[in-house]
């Protein structure tokens, strides 16, 4: 299959920031690269600077998911070009960067960077990242993309997707307005802002304060929203949310997707992704517990 | 070459064939016909390969990690030392010989032999002895011992590390008070040691300041909330004199100098 | 403990929708009255003109949670007041009715007919319900909340309380613009916009097409909102969301609220209020399935 | 007087005694101390009182709803057939005795006698047959009783009705094909009875339109999607000549007469 111009062998991709390549490989040598469980490789979050991401703890489980405020720790644009992109470019499929800056001119410096470099397929721009304030702004508000589209569209022919955020009163709308703007495709959900306490203390659980929501528990969530973009906009949409097999993974597909996204099952198998690609294409159906 | 014993891709299932009590901790064993023969200090991601889920607070959700206890050579045989303290630990508790761990692993990096042949201490609280059983096995049985317990409850874990000398809070057993006093002492009759330690954040902190005053090298098996275990969701870092690592993957044994505490939040325990 | 001056034993009622003490009594006979759950009656949505609500299916369960779309099937206000008030007048705990109107009219006839009544201590303005298309636009926009108790506040002297919808940008914002236009108090989190498809089918399963999702799957959201609510307003805050012990409840109330609303977990067990209320008051913990 | 048996106010728990197997089909015996004898047709909300949870999809969540099979008078013994259809069925035909069930009940309104002295007709498909075993035990096996079954596998559910006759869509047992053949048959020799019927809803929809085409009165237990069976939820409505109605408190037991069809949506199966 094609998706916006990239052969993809099936349409089973993973979530950005759920999937850490390089250190995969450390733990699981190279069994990973030949058993590769995703059809293109989505990079974690790049920004401009390095970032050391948010104080733990970062992790807190939820009925049926989990909530993280991990804060997009990155080694920053250039750490990114030195040291990840070379490992990357080694994967044996097509790599996505996922990028986000804190002001148009940065998303506009991350973008024409990786325009100029052929291992890169194509860019997701992450509007969407509920643990970073800003991150809420843009994706929140059609305005906002329209225009940080019209800054970074003309940069560079790579497909650009834009990750929506759940988090806005009207998400097709933002939507409409990246695919008005020249966006080829657009991705969701992001997390769900939540937040915990500690049991013991009270405060505040997560470093950052409050976190996202992933996980099944916003699969319903989730497909309700991607139903709803999808009957708003005509470019291509990756849909991503809860999902753990392949049931959940042809019922975003049914509402309208092009690709689906694994994120939060690929913590409970790291092979989870080449098994729901392998029921997609079965229509087989689901258990709970793979393995 | 790598510098760990590197997991399947992939969770695996392993069959219970054992449930030992030990006081308030369990010992589960398995057998993983599948999987390679973990180094000391290494860990597993365990959830119940049925009904993981449906317990307080609508938990668990994602694997629990697990230290290997023991993994008798030659054999596939893994055993882990389970303490219940909540949702996930309370269900693997249940498991009876035939019901079936997901598992996957081992993962991380476990210790590495004593330097300038130094003698190996091994100092361990509470559930946090399971990485220093396997090692004192790696090590013939050559290192010396030390654990802590809270109670008679806890105690009798120490029967998993023969030859263990032991301390209890409340003096049921052994030396009444903190197992890094039984340490203290013990670098008194020789500081040509490194130091292997796991437990609760407290005494971990305790043993790396007292290891960093008398400069004598220390490995720490650090723990961390996790949600996958081999570097994925950046979800178990601690601070270090290098910044944040992931425990899961750059861990979770680390060398006590690179720590400015030990003193970990959000620990599993 | 008193919540805009009315006496209450406790601080835990029923979150609108999720009890009907009329069929209970039926189902249950007095024991219902002698062991009451909560320490006020919140009514299901009344609206104008009689509703027969959405065609079934109207539920479907999710991870930990509920997914319904039962469309505020209701007798309509001249119904309410001839065979429901007096039944509810009798029960022996407070009564705060909960009305949605399609427009500010509408609303504004719900409330000036039940102001005159003194069977009823309070009002509970439903701007939120995801169910029904105009519920959503009134509950998501700070201008149209503001201009809605424009027209009701000078009604009556009774507390009204705004229940606002989750399924918005910025909620603080909206609880912001219903505090300045006289709100005496704000409830929160109505359901979050959710979507199922029929297994068999691959069409919506649900015959309102979407529905709200409930239960513990969106506590975290909810506490995040509830937090983020209470740290912008002065008025008093009702909060509900996935509640299903005392510890959840203390949780709420930790944030800021003063009252908490159960939902869903009555469904679980009809008598989960009284048990959550005694939960704490004496401080005790959670486990996930009483009796 | 209360037009039903009502249920003690909140759930309560209920000791398993025993589970036994008529092929496809699960009997669950419990006891239930506290509660009321219910009527035939009443039906319980049941939930298992540990891992209610952490099946298929991430469910159960919801109690379930199931009839009363048997009430043995005089004891607390309480009976339900359970047939395996999906997370919250499975994880009740794991139960075995000395388990706990969480239960509301009994629910909704039952059966009532033949009107002027018909004689009573049993018709019922399936896991339907469940409510009719209770309601042929209370007209103290009078009645005459027809059960329809999809094949081998289901056919032993006739065992828990003494005396019925028996029809299989693959006719593996008793009449090659539908139930409702038995029961156009038995109208032939005479209309002057009243039927009672059970099933799957294409079944309840040919009773129906049976019934109403021989001017025949019929009482039918339906089935609906519910997640609190008390009336609190709105959520398990069907159509009816007044409106929608609340199956679980104004049912699930309706006069033939009040539905245009029985062909009921998002039914529990
Ligand atoms: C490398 C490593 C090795 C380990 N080895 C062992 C071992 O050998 N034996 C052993 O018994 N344990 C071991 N642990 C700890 C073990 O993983 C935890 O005890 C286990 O994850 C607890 O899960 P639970 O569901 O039982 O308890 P939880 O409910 O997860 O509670 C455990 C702690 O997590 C926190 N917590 C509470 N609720 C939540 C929530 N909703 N989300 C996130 N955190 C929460 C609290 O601090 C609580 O004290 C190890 C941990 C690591 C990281
Ligand atoms: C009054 C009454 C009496 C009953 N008596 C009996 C009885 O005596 N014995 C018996 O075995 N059964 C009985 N039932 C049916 C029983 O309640 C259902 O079989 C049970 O609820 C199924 O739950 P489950 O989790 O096993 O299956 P589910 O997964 O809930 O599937 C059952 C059906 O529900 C639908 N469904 C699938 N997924 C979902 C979802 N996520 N949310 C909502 N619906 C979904 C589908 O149509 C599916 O076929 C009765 C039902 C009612 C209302
Ligand atoms: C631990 C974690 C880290 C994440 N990091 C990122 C990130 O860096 N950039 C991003 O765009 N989304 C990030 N996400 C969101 C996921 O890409 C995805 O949108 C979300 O998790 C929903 O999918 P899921 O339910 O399958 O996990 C992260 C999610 C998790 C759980
Ligand atoms: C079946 C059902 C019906 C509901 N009906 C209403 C309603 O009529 N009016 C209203 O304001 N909220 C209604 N709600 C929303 C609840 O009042 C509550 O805001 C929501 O369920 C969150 O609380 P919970 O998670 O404890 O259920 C309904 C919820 C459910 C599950
Ligand atoms: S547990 Fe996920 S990165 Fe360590
Ligand atoms: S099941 Fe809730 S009203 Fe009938």
């Amino acid at each position: 299959m094609t998706f916006c111009g990239i052969e993809l062998a099936h349409p089973i991709i993973n979530a950005s920031g759920t999937f850490d390549a390089i250190a995969a490989r450390r733990a699981f040598g190279d069994a990973l690269l030949t058993g590769f469980p995703f059809a293109a490789f989505v990079s974690k979050t790049v920004t401009l600077e390095p970032r050391e991401g948010n104080p733990p703890p970062r992790l807190w489980e939820v009925p049926a998911g989990l909530m993280n405020s991990i804060g997009l720790p990155n080694k920053g644009l250039y750490g990114y070009l030195a040291h990840d992109l070379p490992d990357l470019a080694r994967l044996p499929v097509p790599l996505i960067v996922n990028v986000m800056g804190f002001s148009r001119d940065e998303v506009a410096a991350l973008v024409s960077a990786f325009a100029a470099r052929d291992e890169v397929a194509a860019l997701e721009l992450n509007v969407s990242c509920p643990n970073v304030e800003t991150g809420m702004v843009m994706g929140a508000d059609p305005a906002e993309v329209a225009q940080l589209l019209g800054v970074v569209r003309p940069l560079t022919d790579k497909p650009l997707i834009v990750k929506l955020t759940p988090n806005a009163s009207d998400v097709p709308l933002v939507a409409l307005a990246a695919e008005a703007a020249g966006a080829d495709a657009v991705s969701l959900v992001n997390t769900l802002r939540g937040m915990a306490l500690d049991p013991r203390t009270g405060e505040p659980w997560l470093g950052g304060i409050t976190g996202g929501v992933s996980g099944p528990a916003v699969r319903a969530i989730a497909l309700a929203q991607v139903h709803s973009v999808c009957a708003a906009i005509r470019i291509p949409v990756v849909a991503m949310g809860g999902v753990t097999c392949g049931r959940d993974a042809r019922e975003l597909m049914r509402a309208g997707a092009t690709l689906v996204a694994v994120g939060t099952e690929s913590f409970r198998d790291p092979s989870a992704g080449a098994r729901i690609a392998a029921e997609v294409a079965t229509a087989t159906g689901c258990v709970s517990y793979p393995v | 070459m790598a510098d760990r014993v590197q997991a399947p891709f992939g969770t695996r299932r392993a069959r219970v064939i054992a449930h030992d009590r030990h006081g308030a901790y369990s010992v589960l064993r398995c057998i993983d016909p599948l999987g390679p023969r973990p180094q000391a200090g290494q860990f597993y991601m365990l959830r119940s390969a049925q009904r993981w889920g449906g317990g307080d607070g609508e938990r668990p959700y994602l694997p629990r990690a697990f230290s290997v206890l023991r993994a008798p050579a030659g054999g596939a045989e893994l055993q882990f030392l389970i303490e219940d303290v909540g949702p996930g630990t309370a269900r693997l508790c249940e498991l009876r010989a035939g019901d079936e761990l997901s598992l996957l692993g081992p993962l991380g990096i476990g210790f590495t032999p004593p330097r300038e042949r130094r003698r190996a201490l091994l100092v361990g609280g509470g559930v946090g002895i399971a990485p220093l059983a396997i090692w004192q096995d790696q090590l013939d049985g050559s290192a010396t011992v030390l654990l802590g317990f809270r109670d008679a409850a806890h105690a009798p874990g120490a029967e998993l590390l023969p030859g263990a000398r032991v301390a209890t809070d409340d003096g049921c057993a052994g030396h009444h008070g903190l197992v890094t006093e039984l340490l203290d002492s013990e670098l008194d009759h020789g500081r040509h040691a490194e130091v292997y330690a796991c437990g609760p954040p407290p005494m971990l902190e305790a043993v790396r300041a007292l290891c960093a005053a008398r400069d004598v090298p220390a490995q720490l098996a650090l723990e961390s909330g996790m949600a996958c275990g081999f570097g994925a969701c950046f979800g178990c870092v601690v601070p270090t004199t290098d910044g944040y690592v992931r425990v899961c993957v750059d861990g979770p044994v680390i060398e006590a100098s690179r720590l400015q505490t030990a003193l970990t939040s959000g620990a599993g325990h």
